[in-house]
């Protein structure tokens, strides 16, 4: 059997019905133990004392915000070559959960820069980069919900995404030329031991799995009820006919 | 009537339709549908409103690409005419169909004028003529177009005993230069040349609209239980 | 191709709609700027190039709608679908009619009205230049959010929702050319990025518009 | 058990307070869609299988 199988929306509903439960009750878990970790048992950092304990949210958040639209993108490819129902649908439960995650990562940001920068908003290339990302989604958003037939969205959509993403990554360089920020570099990289003290990297890379956890178990989630609502409008039409 | 004559059509060929299946939304409405159109026919597509004619002008165009099936000829011996006219209010008459003509390669526009009684009225805007020669104005584009296959979709819509007259000349010279034409229409032409079919036999059976939809599936109602399922 | 530009243009000249209106709101805004930032001719010089890139590029989005809304509603768009032209060309002549319909003009009368914001003198060229340059990138961007929303009733909100965020890189080289320009310093790196911005669009956008006409036509 | 927040801890709680209620609000949304939707579902579902057995 390949794994296009369960691009079958029966076969999907039928898998993640019984992995829902196990999925969401680890990343439940494991969002406890990252930010309980996170909160209450990592030092101050020596220049930006407790603030510092915002990262184990802000990082993971702008990370799954990047990867979402990411994924959206794939996801739509997908549907665009393969015509599988379950991919166009995964793009489009995906897309709010990565517009609150941008504005988990603007509005942690912010609250960040308030005490670090002496400024609530700052036109950081990087804060800037994320504002536009917000309002890709917010546009992929509302295409999705202007058009009626849903096959019909799905195709615009995926357009939408593709050249979207081209846009996206030139407006991050336009950002970039714009305004050289005040922005810190990459707080996790390959090479650790430059950037982040054990005593934030392990936290923060438990906060980062049970983020991606978080959105896993909610695309699937919100997968299963773009499903509900086809099957429904799909019966409801055939009892218009009947 | 017939003062028409068209130029033949060069290659003339049948337009044979295998086992085409067809949708409008996401839903299937037609399958199996077969006929052949020999160059020099007409065939008028009979059937009550929403039974799929349409569908069927549109998927043989490739404008909605059919589901399943095939056709043998290319859209791009194909020229459509649908509900709408596409004419510009602000153009002249002339200029809409030089328009027309430009697009397709042609030059003259003279016969298509006067093949719809349009040759006096060439210079007046499209804003001020009646519905009617507003009418006989977009079907002139059939003539400019050089396709041997016409698709018309209700083209005597709102036109009058004589326009349909003119009208059922026009095609009659196409059809004797070599063309053909499928027509969904409720009102005769009254073409010596034309053969009659009717839709409603192709519409899509339940099993085959479930076939098509993957959220028709039966399997979605074991699903629901989906972890009974898996206990068994 | 050339006939479908020839009709575009006596179309959007003859309706009046689009080109007189497009520049009225430009003038508009460029007007409105002072009442809500004040007279002081110091801090007007120094936003001018931006305002005039954006008020530019609000007057843009005024008439996108109709790029391909008129000939969705009247059928002109099946039968341009079943024409020998291709679709993709279809999209780039009607981007290119747009553009010559608004964004020409618009970057015609950008260094007259800078006159009234104090524009310097050093970037009124590159005013002229940049919106030169990085108007056709708006046009192809508006005909490519137009085909997307052209089966939606008054989708003209969602248009605008859908292409601003695509116009951000014309937007931040554009205006940041212009005022590096008056400010004297080295602004060729935002005048090429935004050249590239638009060679993107013009490669890029006639096939995403085109196949969303297609998606919209089924 | 509360640590010591220092001078910044109007600034964390409220960026932990602001993430969580983000959170917890789209989750519950999704949860509360997902619900809604399994109900009207399964509702029509009831009404077709009725039928298809009064077709039979």
């Amino acid at each position: 059997m390949s794994i296009w199988e369960y691009a079958n929306p029966v076969r999907f509903m039928r898998l993640s019905d019984r992995v829902l439960p196990w999925l969401a009750a680890l990343s439940a878990i494991l969002m406890l133990v990252a930010l309980v970790w996170g909160f209450f048992f990592t030092p101050d950092d020596y220049r930006q004392g407790s603030t510092v304990k915002i990262i184990f949210i802000h990082v993971p958040s702008a990370m799954i915000a990047i990867n979402a639209w990411v994924m959206m993108l794939i996801a739509s490819l997908i549907w665009l070559v393969r015509r599988h129902h379950v991919s166009a649908l995964a793009a489009k439960a995906a897309a709010p959960v990565g517009a609150v995650m941008t504005m988990i990562a603007l509005v942690t940001g912010a609250v960040w820069g308030e005490p670090m920068w002496g400024t609530w908003w700052a036109w950081d290339p990087r804060l800037t980069s994320f504002l536009i990302l917000f309002l890709f989604y917010l546009g992929y958003i509302a295409l999705w919900a202007a058009i009626d037939n849903p096959d019909t969205a799905a195709d615009l959509t995926s357009v939408l995404a593709i050249v979207g993403s081209v846009f996206a990554v030139l407006s991050r360089y336009a950002a970039l030329i714009w305004n050289q920020g005040l922005h810190q570099g990459a707080s996790l990289s390959m090479d650790r031991a430059e950037h982040v003290a054990d005593v934030f990297y392990y936290p923060l890379v438990t906060a980062i799995i049970a983020f991606i956890l978080l959105f896993v178990t909610l695309v699937i989630l919100r997968t299963r009820t773009e499903i509900r609502a086809r099957r429904l409008r799909a019966l409801l039409a055939r009892e218009a006919r009947e | 009537m017939n003062a028409i004559e068209l130029a033949p059509y060069r290659d003339a060929a049948p337009l044979e339709v295998r086992d085409l299946a067809c949708r409008r939304g996401e839903r299937l409405i037609l399958e199996g549908v077969s006929f052949t159109v020999s160059p020099g026919r007409a065939l008028i597509l009979r059937a009550p409103n929403g039974a799929g004619k349409t569908t069927l002008l549109r998927a043989i165009a490739r404008l909605t690409p059919p589901v399943r099936g095939t056709v043998s000829l290319s859209p791009e011996r194909m020229t459509w005419f649908g509900h709408a006219d596409g004419v510009k209010a602000q153009l002249t008459v002339a200029e809409n169909l030089r328009f027309w003509a430009a697009v397709h390669g042609m030059q003259d526009i003279t016969p298509a004028l006067e093949a719809f009684r349009l040759a006096d009225l060439a210079d007046r805007p499209a804003a001020y003529l009646s519905a009617g020669q507003r009418r006989r104005l977009g079907l002139a584009r059939l003539l400019v177009a050089r396709r041997p296959v016409w698709l018309l979709d209700e083209p005597t819509v709102s036109l009058d005993a004589a326009t349909v007259a003119t009208f059922a000349g026009v095609v009659g010279a196409h059809l004797a230069a070599g063309g053909l034409a499928l027509i969904a229409t409720h009102i005769p032409l009254g073409l010596a040349e034309e053969d009659v079919l009717d839709v409603t036999p192709f519409r899509a059976r339940e099993s085959a609209e479930h076939a098509h939809d993957p959220f028709l599936d039966a399997g979605f109602a074991t699903a629901r239980d989906g972890r009974e399922e898996v206990s068994r | 191709m050339m006939a479908l530009l020839r009709r575009d243009l006596a179309l959007a000249l003859r309706s009046g709609g689009g080109f007189g209106l497009s520049l009225a709101f430009f003038l508009i805004v460029v007007v409105f700027v002072p009442f809500g930032v004040g007279p002081d001719t110091g801090v007007l010089a120094r936003i001018a190039p931006g305002v005039l890139w954006i008020a530019a590029l609000l007057s843009c989005l005024l008439s996108l709608d109709r790029i391909f809304q008129l000939d969705w509603e009247d059928g002109s768009l099946d039968a341009l679908a079943l024409a020998p032209l291709p679709l993709e060309g279809v999209v780039a002549m009607k981007a290119l009619a747009h553009w010559l319909t608004t964004g020409l003009p618009l970057t015609v009368i950008a260094p007259l009205l800078g006159v009234l914001l104090n524009l310097p003198g050093a970037a009124a060229p590159w005013i002229f230049l940049s919106l030169l340059v990085g108007t056709p990138a708006l046009s192809l961007l508006g005909a490519f959010g137009a085909a997307l929303t052209v089966g939606i009733r008054r989708g003209g909100l969602l248009l605008s929702l859908l292409v601003m965020p695509l116009y951000i890189p014309t937007l931040i080289f554009g205006a940041l050319t212009a005022s590096r320009a008056g400010d004297g310093l080295d602004f060729f790196t935002p005048f090429a990025l935004l050249g590239g911005v638009t060679l993107l669009a013009a490669a890029l956008i006639p096939f995403a518009a085109a196949a969303a006409i297609r998606i919209n036509l089924r | 058990m509360m640590p010591d927040l220092g001078k910044y801890a109007v600034w964390v709680l409220s960026a932990y307070g602001a993430a969580l209620v983000l959170i917890a609000a789209l989750v519950i949304q999704s949860i509360w869609r997902d619900r809604k939707m399994a109900r009207m579902l399964a509702e029509v579902e009831m009404r077709s299988v009725r039928q298809d057995g009064d077709r039979g």
